[in-house]
């Protein structure tokens, strides 16, 4: 009986699990939905000034590349789990896989394909720098050949032959033990905060469309207009500790804090606020870190409801409630943290292999200090869907799934 | 300086800088050639005798390029480069080479811009001798 | 030497290969040069497992893309040839050449490829071999912490033998009142793991014993043990720390006043327990958080936890002043929403509180933010924030080990590389409260990552190691101690040979390849296979060579 | 273990002026520990000798080489042995005793000393040396409990404290550094040996130690 686990999802507590299990001699299959694995923290960016603040995005590359090399894991992107029977030990996971117009092991990634596309943008892209497995993708939606046109250019210059338009979605049966569900999170839609403006006005942006912009380009400029920011403003719970979400998302305090800091070491003479209800400073040196903040930085106790736009700058509302009383401040960009909220279709999921979800939409576990273990055994959780998690406890709470799925590989021996 | 196109040594720490060096070359990111990367474990493994001895050789500036400091997978690994480039620096200096010509980089794996950005600034340094 | 150059499947367009090829045949040690579409895929492999099968060469070099994605795909091709893959040398003229300008780079790409050849030249073999490795493990510390990680690792079936310095086991879990959502209390959980232990004959438990000497590396840890009168040695493959935390209400935070009534959250445990035993019921009780350390979230969570079991219980006024409430661990919110439900008050300050005395009751004066003045609180109880310390052997232990602390005491300072369980020399974890993670949620992923940590470097007996990948040369050496004091990873040891002369000697399993020692060491002893000091001068050699011939 | 010290790189270049032929001589031992003469230094020394000769044209060889221990005339010739006949001048980077045994052996070519022997001691951390004792010949640690007040205090007083040391058991002259006999004082305390404080010690007689100092074994 071969030991193998499934590892459903390919973000960092993903890899992570999968990692630890390969280490430990057993077979891995991580199904990712994406083209590539690395989940929303591969493309989150270093936030360090003279030191480090140990935010751990620089793992991901690593990690990543070792996942790309273990001869014990494959990996299957582009791929869902249809189906699931058996019981803990015995389980047959039914995969259903998207068409490989380009097969991942052809794809040496040498752009001959994208140069001869006709087509504006281009349909057949570069993935993104780090993506594992490195190799072009196709999107559907804009290629001539899809769409029913004729059209062969890139299959004809392949130089590997890769592209094969004629394929199928593949449906796959694989017997394991364990499996693992670590599909994460999604952040915070800050479109139902209509109030803020977010997607209305362009110089409010959200703690991810930073992350991508500091990723991209290393340095902060205006959507609009490219300049520097002079004013920049941080509001902290934006969809976490409301009513619906009952919840902290416990890392928006964090990366808001380390973007402050990062925005004043680049240019120190933009001045930054952050308004906020209860600063999360709990974690080893972060309140230190926090002082350090308090120089440069300031911190008003107050959470905005309103963002209009005045002449090109944001004009902010805000109970300022150390003074007691509402006030008005204008700024050139305004981020709104978003926290962490359960994935939409992780019903979907809970229904095909029999798990519940708990009362915020995240995964329940068994018992509320066991936090890998779900009703059904054998089925365990990793990292941010089981519930809100920075990335230093998602690659934690991997390897302790990874240590429960090893207790039920261990018993069937 | 023997040398007209003066070539940059750029001694990339495997886990960070060399990555970083990948991904500006993914992104397609245009940056001045006469920069020759040197593939090392760890910054902490460049030596002062590897230093000197690419100027001998006709380089025209040294850049070593680490882990964020704090973030070094062998904890002391940048922090002693530092300090080892100080050291460098001086006895550069006492030869007559300009101290600025060698350079302590702290890269993160995705920080494919300032990667490129510190091969210009060292560039500039090099014309204007 | 044979070299091969990858031009990608063609698209390496600003690279003139045949030229470089021509460049390169002259030299005198070059077998070969092949030109092909796609090293990587099989076509290329079958290109060059028949090239290298012919041809009888020593050293290989590719020129292809970048090391990070495909080196693997070689080296794993070359063992399949028994072709020892660190005579293998790489050139990346994709990423780091061809993609970084548009016009031709042609002379980059031979200079590259120049280097390769000069490092491949001074390459030479490792050979990897198993070493075997004990396959127990020590849990210092009879805490939470060292029970869970002794019963996991049994559980996946390893031997642990539990250090504890007291006579029983239990540590902090004897003095928690409950937790949260938990319906088990501690002290239920305390004795099933008890019973576990003594049930489980994986589990050696040495009670008031204590650790007076480690030596050794990762797999054969050779460690005194001082139990009662007896002092004796063991050998273990892996050490799990699971020394705990003590609390201490430190004058400088509370001038502890005559009168008893600012006491621990310990004490207000006990009360709870037995609280028809009290003289008169308190009326109001007080609780301080954030005045003296911020940085854990311990105790937000045990003042929700006891104020929770006070209203129950007691029934008495609760108000809690903190400056900004730590909410961000999981059930936190819904502790705090439940809190304010039951009544408790919530008073948050800027500037810490002043506490004084008045006719036996305790008055807190602290201006409140959400209200805007200053509000004076007298309460028949103040229960202070407690600051949590490393246990009192932390330092002599930590310089033992040579394992850094952080600023708080707390072994490891924070480096995301070693985050959650493990430290900078391989087979040695830290676990739980001795490492700062006070609260139990995040013991337990510590836990975890610790067991898994000890099984996949113990599970199999053996280890397979490079051997002499880093080898101090014993004639140069002169013992002066420069690399064992500079490992970050503690690898070098000092070590008699059999020449009676004292010698610096690397330890192949807990050596990192970092190659700070070779740079530092002041006689040239140290020879690291793969970036020793000839072949990275090979490396500039090679890159000042074209500037000469110019 | 004695202790050395590079001397400024302007100093050597100006020994070396009109040579073309450079042998730089390293040596194993004490320079070698303490980080000033050992092969890693030689190398620094020669490329920095390379760079300087290639930044204003004039050629200059450099030979590089490294003896076991400088002080011993064998080692010295089986190690330089050939190497020496066609070179004009020897850069020694060992102590003042292995650029006198060189000079000795090779006395027709000149040998120039590349490093300052500064005392003699131990080293606290990783690069960091400190003199604990100055070879004055008329050893009286037995008195001071360990610690040389010749050498630690500034002014090598054999009787006490001189009545200026600051507050926290520092010395009169340099803040940072610990006042000698505060040590002595609080670790004869710690052996209850404080009596010897209280003896009066007449000066130290330099005579017993003739300048240069010899020692001839009894069996040789």
């Amino acid at each position: 009986m071969n030991k193998s686990v499934a590892v459903i999802g390919g973000g960092i507590s993903g890899i992570t699990s999968a990692l630890e299990l390969a280490n430990s001699g057993f077979r891995v299959y991580l199904i990712e939905r994406e083209a590539a694995i690395g989940g929303q923290a591969a493309s989150f960016c270093c936030k360090a000034t003279e030191i480090c603040t140990k935010c751990s995005v620089c793992l991901i590359p690593q990690k990543l590349n070792k996942v790309a090399v273990h001869s014990k894991i494959s990996i299957l992107t582009d791929s869902t789990v249809a189906g699931l029977s058996g019981k803990a030990g015995y389980f047959e996971v039914e995969v259903l896989r998207k068409p490989q117009y380009i097969a991942p092991e052809r794809c040496v990634a040498c752009g001959i394909c994208a140069r001869v596309c006709p087509t504006e943008p281009k349909a057949i892209r570069s993935p993104s720098p780090d993506a594992i497995p490195y190799c072009y993708v196709i999107d559907e939606s804009r290629c001539l050949r899809l769409r029913g046109e004729k059209c062969n250019l890139c299959r004809g210059t392949c130089p590997t032959n890769g592209i094969d338009f004629d394929r199928e979605p593949e449906r796959k049966e694989l017997s394991v033990s364990a499996i693992i569900v670590a599909t994460g999170f999604e952040v915070f839609n800050a479109r139902e905060m209509g109030s803020l403006g977010y997607s209305r006005y362009p110089n409010v942006l959200t703690g991810l469309d930073l992350e991508r912009m500091f990723n991209r380009w290393g340095f902060l400029r205006l959507p609009s207009n490219g300049k520097e920011p002079r004013k920049v403003a941080f509001i902290q719970c934006v969809g976490s500790r409301d009513e619906t979400r009952g919840y902290c998302s416990q890392v928006c305090c964090k990366y808001a804090m380390r973007f402050a800091r990062l925005i004043k070491y680049q240019n120190p003479n933009t001045e930054v606020t952050i308004f906020y209800i209860d600063l999360q400073t709990a974690g080893k040196g972060f309140a230190e870190f926090y002082e350090e903040c308090r120089g440069n930085i300031q911190f008003i106790r107050g959470v905005p409801v309103e963002i209009l736009e005045t002449s090109g700058e944001l004009e902010v509302r805000f109970e300022n409630i150390l003074e007691g009383k509402v006030e008005r401040e204008t700024f050139d960009l305004v981020t709104l943290s978003v926290g962490i909220t359960p994935r939409k279709d992780s019903w979907n999921l809970a229904r095909v292999l029999g798990i519940n979800l708990g009362d915020h939409g995240f995964f329940d576990t068994k018992e509320p200090f066991n936090s890998i273990e779900t009703n059904v055994e054998g089925i365990f959780l990793a990292g941010t869907c089981q519930g809100p998690k920075d990335i230093p406890d998602s690659i934690a709470h991997g390897v302790a799934a990874a240590e429960g799925a090893m207790g039920v590989l261990e018993k069937c021996k | 300086m023997n040398v007209d196109n003066n070539k940059i040594v750029a001694f990339c720490c495997a886990n960070s800088a060399y990555q970083a060096a990948d991904k500006a070359g993914k992104m397609r990111l245009c940056y001045p050639d006469n920069v020759r990367i040197i593939r090392v474990p760890c910054a902490g493994r460049v030596d002062v005798v590897h230093i000197l001895k690419a100027f001998e050789k006709g380089a025209a500036g040294v850049l070593v390029m680490g882990c964020q400091e704090g973030a070094c997978q062998h904890l002391t690994g940048n922090t002693r480069a530092k300090e080892r480039l100080k050291y460098a620096g001086d006895l550069l200096k006492e030869v007559g080479i300009d101290r600025e010509r060698v350079k302590m980089v702290n890269l993160a794996p995705d920080m494919a811009q300032k990667f490129i950005c510190e091969i210009e600034v060292m560039m500039e340094k090099i014309k204007e001798a | 030497m044979g070299i091969f150059l990858c031009d990608c499947g063609g698209s390496l367009k600003n690279i003139d290969f045949p030229k470089i090829s021509g460049d390169l045949e002259k030299l005198e040690d070059v077998a070969f040069i092949d030109i092909s579409h796609s090293l990587c895929l099989e076509e290329g492999e079958k290109a060059i497992t028949s090239r290298i099968l012919s041809e009888n060469i020593n050293r290989v070099v590719i020129a292809a893309c970048s090391p990070e994605l495909r080196e693997h795909k070689f080296v794993r091709l070359l063992e399949g040839l028994r072709f020892n893959p660190s005579l293998l040398s790489l050139a990346n003229i994709r990423e780091q050449c061809s993609w970084t300008r548009e016009g031709d780079v042609t002379e980059k790409a031979t200079e590259l490829i120049r280097m390769a050849m000069g490092k491949a030249r001074l390459l030479q073999p490792v050979e990897r071999e198993s070493v075997s490795v004990n396959k127990e493990v020590l849990v210092l510390g009879g805490g939470f912490s060292g029970m869970k990680s002794a019963l996991e690792l049994s559980r996946l079936g390893i031997r642990t033998t539990i250090v504890e310095g007291k006579s029983t086991l239990g540590g902090k879990l004897k003095e928690v009142e409950g937790f949260y959502g938990l319906k088990t209390s501690p002290k239920q959980m305390l004795d099933s793991m008890i019973t576990a232990i003594e049930k489980d004959n994986n589990i050696e438990v040495l009670t008031s014993a204590e650790v007076t000497r480690v030596r050794g590396e990762v797999g054969d840890f050779d460690i005194t043990i001082r139990g009662g009168r007896k002092e004796f040695s063991l050998s273990f493959g892996a050490i799990i720390f699971a020394t705990g935390y003590r609390t201490e209400i430190l004058p400088q935070d509370f001038e502890l006043k005559p009168g008893g009534n600012i006491i621990s959250q310990l004490d207000l445990v006990e009360m709870l327990r037995a609280p028809e035993k009290l003289k008169r019921r308190p009326e109001t009780i007080g609780f301080i958080l954030d005045v003296c350390d911020e940085n854990s979230r311990l105790p937000t969570l045990s003042s929700l936890n006891n104020a929770l079991a006070v209203r129950e219980k007691l029934g008495s006024e609760v108000y809690v002043f903190c400056k900004n409430l730590k909410v961000d661990s999981e059930g936190a919110e819904e502790l705090y929403r439940e809190a304010r439900n039951r009544g408790v008050v919530f008073l948050k300050f800027d500037e810490p509180p002043q506490i004084y005395c008045e006719d036996g009751r305790v008055a807190i004066e602290a201006k409140d933010v959400l209200l805007g003045e200053e509000v004076v609180l007298p309460c028949d109880l103040l229960v202070a924030e407690e600051r949590a310390l490393p246990p009192e052997g932390t330092k002599g232990l930590s310089s033992m080990l040579n394992i850094g602390t952080d600023f708080q005491g707390f072994y490891q300072d924070e480096n995301v590389h070693l985050y959650s369980a493990a430290s900078a020399r391989k087979g040695m974890f830290f676990v739980g409260g001795c490492r700062g993670n006070l609260d139990l949620r995040r013991a337990l992923t510590d836990i975890a990552s610790a067991v898994m940590g000890s099984y996949s470097l113990l599970a199999l007996g053996e280890a397979v190691v490079e051997v002499e990948k880093v080898r101090v040369d014993p004639e140069k050496c002169r013992a002066c101690l420069t690399c064992i004091r500079v490992c970050p990873h503690g690898a070098v040891q000092l070590v008699r040979l059999d020449t009676e002369k004292e010698v610096a000697q690397i330890y192949d399993l807990a050596c990192d390849g970092c190659g700070i020692c070779s740079a530092l060491c002041p006689a040239k002893a140290i020879d690291f296979k793969g970036y020793a000091d000839e072949q990275i001068l090979a490396e500039v050699e090679a890159m000042g060579e074209t500037n000469e011939r110019r | 273990m004695i202790i050395a010290e590079r001397k400024p790189f302007e100093e050597i270049k100006n020994m070396i002026v009109g040579y073309k032929r450079i042998l730089v001589v390293g040596c194993r031992t004490c320079v070698t520990i303490c980080w000033a003469g050992g092969e890693k230094e030689v190398g620094i020394l020669s490329s920095q000798l390379r760079l300087q000769s290639s930044r204003n044209g004039d050629e200059l060889s450099i030979l590089e080489a490294t003896v076991e221990r400088q002080c011993e005339k064998e080692m010295v010739t089986q190690e330089l042995g050939d190497k020496v006949q066609d070179i004009e001048a020897i850069l020694s980077m060992g102590c003042g005793v292995g650029v006198q045994t060189i000079a000795e052996i090779y006395e027709e070519k000149p040998v120039f000393p590349a490093l300052n022997t500064t005392f003699v001691g131990m080293p606290e951390k990783e690069g960091l040396w400190i003199e604990t004792c100055g070879a004055c010949g008329d050893c009286f640690l037995d008195r001071t409990g360990g610690i040389c007040p010749v050498v630690r205090c500034a002014k090598g007083l054999l009787n006490g404290p001189c009545g200026g040391t600051r507050r926290g058991g520092k010395c009169e002259i340099d803040p940072e550094k610990d006042c000698a006999w505060v040590l002595i004082y609080r670790r004869l305390e710690k052996q209850g040996r404080l009596d010897l404080m209280r003896k009066y010690y007449e000066a130290k007689n330099y005579r017993k130690v003739k300048r240069p100092g010899k020692i001839e074994a009894l069996e040789a």
